[in-house]
């Protein structure tokens, strides 16, 4: 599904945020991706999304070199990905609904069916009773459970996550992450990437660790092989 | 959901969230517009000036002593053919000595002993529609044996002809200075708005619109908030013309001042269609810079 | 650190930072001001070419029969006194003779017959320097015992009057619109610039930032940038016109129009405070919209 | 130091954030606020530098009723308070030096004294390296750390955090809270809105804790007499 051949990534300043990283991810697979402020977990979900490029190697999303599309089909590769945003990424001129619907309005949905899903992503992060409010008069909570819920509401076959509980309480963050978990059971591919030490202890799935840019530990944790648990249904690509 | 149709909501829905970007835009595009159709309206009635004062231009050609009448006719059917050759008037010498007495005035009985020497001679006089015709007519009967003298203030028309011709060229030299003053600061605006936007173009490009679902609505919006300007702006100029226009008719009725209704099509649609299409051109214009995939 | 200093500093990072704003703005602001500079221009050329007009207006103040030398000089000397003449001048019957001889040109055989009985009269010509002069010179004269007639074309002075009162009035009203369309535009455009940085200056709010140290820069940038603007325009302006005179003064060589020298002082000093006026007024208006504690 | 008398928040859209809030902090306190997502945490901290006002009830900081304070006050106090952003809110056209500057140089501060102090400030969140980078360059825990550095870069009397580790991993972000916690015993005032239950744990601090704009709990927890905590130090306004 996902493939990273030996990419490197290197911003302005000569900064560099990755360095030689080699993962593949298969389909149906729940991958946290862990590490310090700054180690690079950004950077690698952004490439996935090809908001970022690589500076050297490849990066493959179901089969396709993203570095060789044309600009005119990145549009269709996104679509197909949801992405929790670690800023969120909210219109602000938007309402709660209304940016949730973005994300199927620009798929050409029926506007009956944008209704219908919309809703039912509002429902699943409980904020059916904000839908009529500006970002701006969102808790930062809630814009962060907004991002997630229009990562989701057009069922994408990956789902990339970027710190997506940093601004949930404990009880409310391990539910969503628990929701991601079962859509993963079903067949879409999700990366998370978090702090929250925690949650990543209690799902016990493959954990990857970067520190300064490189991959140091991409463990398969107890309770792979469980049968509840999506980390065993990955296939490789 | 029609590309159309969907443009039109989010154009509306757009105006509707930035009101106060919106109305920017629509007042920089009305004011450099409203100046835009000021000076169209100013220059239409320059060159309809210029046309009037040209037509008061008149060639005198007098003719030999005791040119036939049939032969004096036809000379004149030759001159009425030319380009440009409005009226053409047979004046006597005793019609011409009438005149010179009306001329003096008080001091007409100078002419007194004069009446059976009368020194004048016959001519055909010729109105042209411009300054440029007076040439023709001259080059034409120069020849002819019939022909005394022309007489027709070379230095004058040669003036009016340079001047007109100036004027024509400095109006079309400051439309197309002021069209493009115009284009700039309306292009400059909707740029302005699509810079206030960036952050905004850059998410719904992160969650998969396509450079049209982005482009299009905001290529409507620019060309909707243009054509408001461009339709406030003609009405005002509209309004302050009808008023000027009476005003002048009351003061200065010997100057030929258009009525609203022979320039306000012409000038308002040149106004709309300017506004449009600068609109259309400064979105696109604008993306082309913050669009970046 | 001094609240100039910093405004000074402040302003020009701002510059670097945003050089995209800054651009948008100072060529808006340059545009705008170009507009009114050359209608400024334009203005100061109608104004210069009415008095030019005006002045050749001449009133003529025939003398009774017989009137002393000393006496006439005596009135002449009375009518140099008013305001608004610029030159007198006697003109003996004789020399009427003469003018009239000369005008008659080819006919003045005509007038042989007429040398000892002489009908014309002594005669001052005034020539004044405004039409209004007329009135004032005609009203003076028209009771003394020495004056026979006063002629100076009534019709004429009437229309000269109201049309360049009409122009006047068209300039001060035209100037007027323009300089508000002017300051709107500047003031748009300083307004959108502080409305994309809205979210900064709200956060500059939150950590602590006086409103003078919010303002100051901004006015400071705001004035900047519409100097700047009008400097552009003012060099614009000044080129195009001097290249205009150069090719007028080859071709319409009658036409008085003022030299660049005699107009760019003003005009530019004119448009680059209206620029300075406006770039603050523009800031300080904007951010009274989106500075709220 | 900080009184709350009764104080509701009613937004916009008729959504009561805050409902009846009493509650004091004394010189030198530190308390963690925690609830649930939109339970008014932010809103609260809000209402201390004056970013909301109440909609009935009484705001006192150092004693003074913040709803009667004059306009050209308020930055004034706002310099007294340093306050790491749930959203950060950095200036995005300035490098991270000058916007941990910034909040020296409205005071007035000398620019040899800017310089040094947002020196120290930047070495202490460990970004001395990144200092010329803009915001949109920082990962998302780097960008917490500005916020946190332009806070404290002043020596602010009282300290409000929203959320200040919500990106950052558990190492940094305990060291950080550790920092806090040891500038609250130097007798700064602390308010940390948080969810990491791990660290609230360790520092065994008071925790109010909010729930549909109540508190529904304010406990002086095991530790509050210790010696070396600061939240021994509290003392009543
Ligand atoms: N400006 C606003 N206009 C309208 N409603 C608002 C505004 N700000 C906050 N709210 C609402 O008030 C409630 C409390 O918000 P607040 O930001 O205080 O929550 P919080 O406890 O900080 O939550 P989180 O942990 O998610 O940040 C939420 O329901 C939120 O939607
Ligand atoms: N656009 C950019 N330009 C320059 N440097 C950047 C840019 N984006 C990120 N960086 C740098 O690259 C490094 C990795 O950033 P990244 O955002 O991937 O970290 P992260 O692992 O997500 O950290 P965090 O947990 O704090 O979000 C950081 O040092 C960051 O400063
Ligand atoms: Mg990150
Ligand atoms: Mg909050």
């Amino acid at each position: 599904m996902i493939e990273f051949r030996n990419v490197s990534k290197v911003y302005d300043h000569n900064i560099r945020a990755l360095a030689g990283v080699d993962f593949r991810v298969g389909k149906g697979e729940f991958v946290f991706v862990v590490g310090p402020s700054g180690a690079g977990k950004s950077t690698m979900l952004r490439m996935v999304y090809r908001e970022e490029l690589p500076s050297e190697g490849q990066v493959f999303v179901e089969g396709r070199d993203l570095a060789r599309l044309r600009a005119a089909s990145v549009p269709y590769l996104r679509r197909g990905i949801g992405v929790v945003f670690q800023d969120f990424k909210l219109l602000p001129s938007r309402t709660t609904f209304e940016n949730v619907a973005f994300a199927l309005e620009v798929t050409g949905a029926r506007s009956y069916e944008i209704k219908r899903r919309t809703t039912q992503a509002l429902e699943l992060v409980g904020l059916r009773g904000r839908q009529r409010a500006y970002p701006h008069e969102l808790s930062g909570g809630e814009q962060q459970r907004t991002s997630l819920a229009r990562a989701v509401v057009n069922s994408p076959k990956i789902l990339v996550a970027d710190e997506p509980t940093g601004n949930l309480d404990p009880q409310t963050g391990r539910q969503l992450m628990q929701y991601l978990h079962n859509i993963s059971l079903m067949g879409t591919t999700v990366l998370v990437a978090t702090h929250a030490r925690s949650i990543v202890d209690e799902f016990q799935c493959r954990v990857v660790r970067l520190e300064r840019g490189r991959i140091v530990r991409d463990d398969q944790r107890a309770g792979y092989f469980g049968p509840l648990s999506a980390c065993a249904d990955g296939e490789e690509v | 959901m029609s590309l159309f149709g969907y443009c039109l909501r989010e154009a509306r829905k757009s105006i509707g969230r930035n009101p106060f970007l919106s109305i920017a835009t629509v007042f920089t595009a009305a004011i450099a517009l409203l100046v835009l159709a000021t000076f169209l309206l100013g220059a239409a009635n320059l060159q309809n000036l210029a046309e009037f004062v040209e037509r008061q231009v008149n060639v005198a050609i007098f003719l030999r002593d005791g040119v036939a009448p049939a032969d004096r006719d036809s000379l004149k059917a030759n001159v009425a053919g030319i380009a440009g050759v409005e009226e053409i008037t047979f004046v006597s010498r005793e019609t011409a000595l009438q005149r010179l007495r009306d001329k003096f005035g008080e001091n007409a009985a100078l002419l007194d002993g004069i009446d059976e020497f009368n020194p004048l001679r016959d001519s055909l006089e010729v109105r042209v529609g411009s300054a440029a015709a007076v040439d023709l007519v001259a080059e034409a009967v120069k020849a002819s044996p019939l022909v005394d003298e022309i007489s027709y203030g070379k230095e004058l028309v040669a003036r009016l002809v340079s001047v007109t011709r100036a004027l024509r060229l400095g109006i079309l030299g400051l439309a197309g200075l002021l069209g493009l003053a115009t284009l700039f600061l309306i292009q400059n605006s909707i740029r302005l708005s699509v810079f206030a936007r960036r952050e905004e173009i850059s998410i719904m490009r992160l969650v998969g619109a396509t450079d049209s679902v982005i482009r299009w609505p905001l290529v409507f919006e620019g060309i909707v908030l243009a054509a408001g300007g461009a339709l406030v702006a003609t009405l005002a100029v509209g309004v302050v013309y009808q008023w000027l226009w009476q005003a002048m008719g009351r003061n200065l009725a010997f100057l030929p001042v258009l009525p609203l209704a022979a320039v306000l099509g012409r000038v308002g649609g040149v106004v709309v269609l300017t506004g449009v299409v600068i609109g259309a051109a400064g979105a696109l214009l604008a993306m082309r810079r913050w669009l970046r995939v």
